[in-house]
């Protein structure tokens, strides 16, 4: 596998076009259990960046994660701009410079934008946050490096349905779904299921093309 | 959706058309940002303070902006925090060397993006710190959630802190205080009604004829229980007995009061309120320092309001009485 | 009926207790009548203001009760003008030997309960001298009717009368620029929803959802049109039509603009009116020379707003801007 | 005919009850073209007047009536108190000191409340208030006084009812009904019906018991 810049544009305007897609679903789980905007924040989010990255394709790979962590902080607001623009921002700090990814870069993306979720909501998993569903697929994507990119993603966007579904039996401790105590249990969390959206969509891209 | 705006999208901006339109002798506006700082900022020396987050909760937090209270507010879009890039502006508009305070109230959303812009603040050698408030006892406290909500008592923290700020006070001395502050102060609200956020244009929930919701944050988030309507001595126990055993107050003590309006309730039941929240003081010795009712910390037009107790010292009784002379929040 | 409130009987008692235990600072209630005072009353030798009408237009009239602006503010039932005896109490507990000016909504019932209350004064030898508000110029002035109704401006006469009377102006003065001021307010309103009776349980009148009604009084009473939802822009662009239409006022002139809420219209709604209001007096060369955006005069919960222009002069601006000190209405 | 004190009382009395008795009629007249008070106010008036004479049997007419007035302009409020109150207080000052009151001393007492009526509204004839109802009973009461108390009473009346009929037809030049101007046309006017309702039970409490 490589990624260059192009591709790395095109992944990108593939995620928001999915999280688009499902804006109202976002919306809906959000509606249960916090504030009913979480859709629209992300598509919000993802219209802007898709418009500042467009003709990045001249740059390096680190500095597209990076303008989309930057562009997410500064549009989306409320809890997942700052969550999600880290995650991005640290990602393209891990891969500064480089205008093609491996399949190591990836995991470092990855594992980048995990902690960069987790330095900024302070989340540990089983809280019902994004951190449930990325950080198992985080250590998916670990466990299975020796196998190899496909089985590495599929293992982890495995992973991170399981994550996001068991986010339904949970009682959040973050974020505003918090502040329902017990009557958050039921429901599944908005956050888990945008990321899980977002792997899902990367693996598609790489896995379909065989770029 | 029955509302007195043009457009859904561009209700915040603008609402501080108008903000500034009204009260050019406060405040002006940050060309590009929704961000609203006083007139002379920065003010030379001065320990800066900004607060902010989403909007919909008019007079907060711009209103609040001026002499001996903020001397920046950052306006989000309605119910959403705002982001780094706004807050960032805010801060290097108002920094007058002295450093600055970003009062924060505690949601996950708020915390965060304040957060940030504080870290690029410093970056560039802005001297910053920051405090969350956190006054709502109707949110369970614990240590292994993010506890409770922000609400009206952010106001006495705006009011405490902005007046040992103007009266010269460091960063750390006007942090310590706005601490003790959100240490001695509770609210707890309730409401009759929803409200429609422009951009959704329908009830943030759905409540009967004959039923209100206890324990309501300011975002149409559903409260901690719903009941049958209650009349408004039965509601204003509900919400003393709450704050009371979550204060620890006794008999010779010294209290702030606020009865805040969410929007849509007429001054005349507030009043109706505060006859009864006086009469339970009384009843337990502790005396009233001073009353604040009105709108203060709104929901949109949301019918309800919230009842707030500060724990007064010396210290706090003389920075609440100092003067303010901002758009929404005066006293000579 | 969806309030905050114990008996609908006692809602008037109920919200004076509360209101003269959040401000003992500023004022007193005469016991045994609804009758709110300052609490230094009588001010020796200082001309005393005293105002009032039907409950439910909360902060009117009692909330303008303090240094530069009212002596007194006599509170009857919701929508009801007070009884000749209330006033008179009222008159008498202010009066500091300088005199008493009435400031009188122009309402049949408040034109005559005032009256009599005057010639009861007068008959134990107080003097007083009373002003007629009638700013509404949604109802067509004629002078073989009654005229128009006083609304909003209402509260720019207390502010200025009161600033004269401060300042240790006669009867005869005091009453002179009262007389000014209402020479050059005027005002309009609308609304979006209906409001409730306490004593009555239901709507004063019933509107569709996609309705609005222009002209409304504030008591409830029927407006002069009914239309379809308009944007604010238009709604501000129809009643300030409807005023610039009575005041005569040029290019280079000054002005004061008040936007009133109701009662249950959010501050939001009011700003963006205001920036309507502030693009069209821009555009005809009009200056704004200060503004008020609140609930002034309101007509409990409902839903809705009032514009109010005053033409200024120089006596007239030094007088607006002279400071106050009331519950409701500060200045510093 | 004689009218004493207790015969008075009971004579105001028979009026309060009627009133209470018309209440949500007076309302709903007042609802059309007015703020919907009319009844309640009347009512809470009179029944305050009820409790403040019952006992004052042994006081002259002049001290009786003066007392319904000064209880109306204190507790009634709104348009409708100072003006039946000024009514009652000018009647009763027609009539002062005097323990019995004769034909001769009604008519007094009808032409002071008018007089007091329309001092206090500055309202003619024609401007739908109670002036309408009540100047044309007191002009009957001239023209038939030398037909008899029953002849000139009956003949005010009707001359009363004529007079609140024919305010149908008028526009509202005074009052809370004046705002409406040409939507006031087609609705009788409830304060001279509350007029009219008043010399109907004064005729029926004189003539029915022909004292
Ligand atoms: N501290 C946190 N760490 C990780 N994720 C979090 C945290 N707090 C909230 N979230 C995620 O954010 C999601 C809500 O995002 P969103 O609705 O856009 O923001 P807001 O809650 O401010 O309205 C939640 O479903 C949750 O997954
Ligand atoms: N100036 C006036 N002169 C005589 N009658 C009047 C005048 N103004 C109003 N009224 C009478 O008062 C009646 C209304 O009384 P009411 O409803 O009790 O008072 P309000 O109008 O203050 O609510 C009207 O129907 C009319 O007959
Ligand atoms: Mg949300
Ligand atoms: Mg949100
Ligand atoms: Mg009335
Ligand atoms: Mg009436």
């Amino acid at each position: 596998m490589a990624v260059d810049s192009i591709k790395l544009i095109d992944i990108i305007k593939a995620i928001a076009d999915k999280i688009n897609e499902k804006r109202e679903y976002l919306t809906q789980l959000d509606s249960a259990i916090g504030d009913a905007d979480h859709g629209i924040n992300m598509s919000k989010g993802f219209k802007a960046v898709v418009e500042k990255i467009t003709n990045m394709g001249d740059k390096d790979c680190g500095t597209i994660l990076k303008t989309v962590g930057m562009t997410l902080v500064s549009t989306v607001g409320g809890a997942s701009g700052p969550l999600y623009g880290t995650a991005f921002m640290k990602a393209g700090q891990a891969v500064a410079g480089k205008v093609n990814l491996d399949f190591n870069d990836l995991i470092s993306v990855c594992e980048a934008a995990l902690e960069g979720i987790k330095y900024r909501g302070k989340a540990e998993k089983g809280e019902k946050t994004i951190v449930d569903a990325l950080e198992p697929a985080v250590e998916a994507l670990r466990k299975h490096r020796s196998e190899g990119l496909k089985t590495a993603l599929q293992e982890a966007v495995k992973a991170a349905k399981k994550g996001m579904e068991y986010t339904k039996n949970i009682i959040a401790k973050k974020g505003r779904a918090s502040y329902l105590g017990e009557r958050s249990l039921g429901h599944q969390d908005p956050g888990a299921t945008s990321c899980y959206i977002m792997l899902e969509t990367l693996a598609d891209q790489l896995l379909d093309k065989k770029s | 959706m029955k509302k007195i705006i043009n457009n859904p999208e561009y209700v915040v901006e603008e609402m501080l058309e108008g903000m500034v339109r009204a009260f050019p002798q406060y405040v002006r506006k940050l060309e590009g940002y929704n961000v609203i700082v006083r007139a002379d900022a920065p003010v030379k020396g001065k320990v800066a303070l900004v607060s902010g987050g989403g909007s919909g909760h008019e007079p907060s937090h711009a209103g609040y902006v001026g002499k001996g209270m903020l001397d920046a507010g950052v306006a989000g879009a309605v119910f959403t925090s705002p982001t780094p890039d706004q807050i960032f502006e805010a801060i290097k508009a108002v920094d007058g060397g002295a450093g600055v305070l970003l009062v924060i109230k505690n949601y996950t959303g708020d915390v965060m993006n304040f957060e940030m812009a504080a870290d690029m603040a410093r970056a560039e050698g802005i001297e910053v710190e920051s405090v969350i408030v956190n006054d709502d006892v109707a949110v369970e406290n614990s240590t292994y959630t993010v506890g409770r909500r922000g609400i009206a008592g952010t106001v006495f923290v705006h009011k405490i802190a902005g007046a040992k700020a103007q009266a010269g006070g460091t960063l750390e001395e006007v942090k310590a205080v706005a601490e003790k502050v959100i240490k001695n102060v509770r609210s707890m609200g309730m409401a009759l009604t929803p409200c429609i956020v422009p951009a959704a244009g329908k009830p943030t929930f759905t409540i009967g004829d004959d039923e209100m919701e206890i324990g309501m944050g300011i975002h149409g988030e559903p409260g901690t229980m719903r009941t049958k309507l209650m009349k408004a001595d039965e509601v204003v126990d509900h919400l003393m007995s709450k704050i009371l055993a979550d204060l620890p107050l006794e008999s010779g003590d010294e209290v702030a009061v606020m009865i805040n309006g969410l929007g849509g309730t007429p001054l005349m039941e507030l009043f109706i309120m505060n006859k009864k929240v006086g009469q339970i003081l009384d009843g337990k010795g502790i005396k009233v320092f001073r009353t604040y009712v009105g709108e203060f910390m709104t929901s949109l037009e949301m019918a309800g309001a919230s009842v707030t107790l500060l724990k007064l010292d010396d210290e706090l009784k003389s920075l609440l009485s100092a003067p303010a002379d901002t758009p929404a929040f005066k006293q000579l």
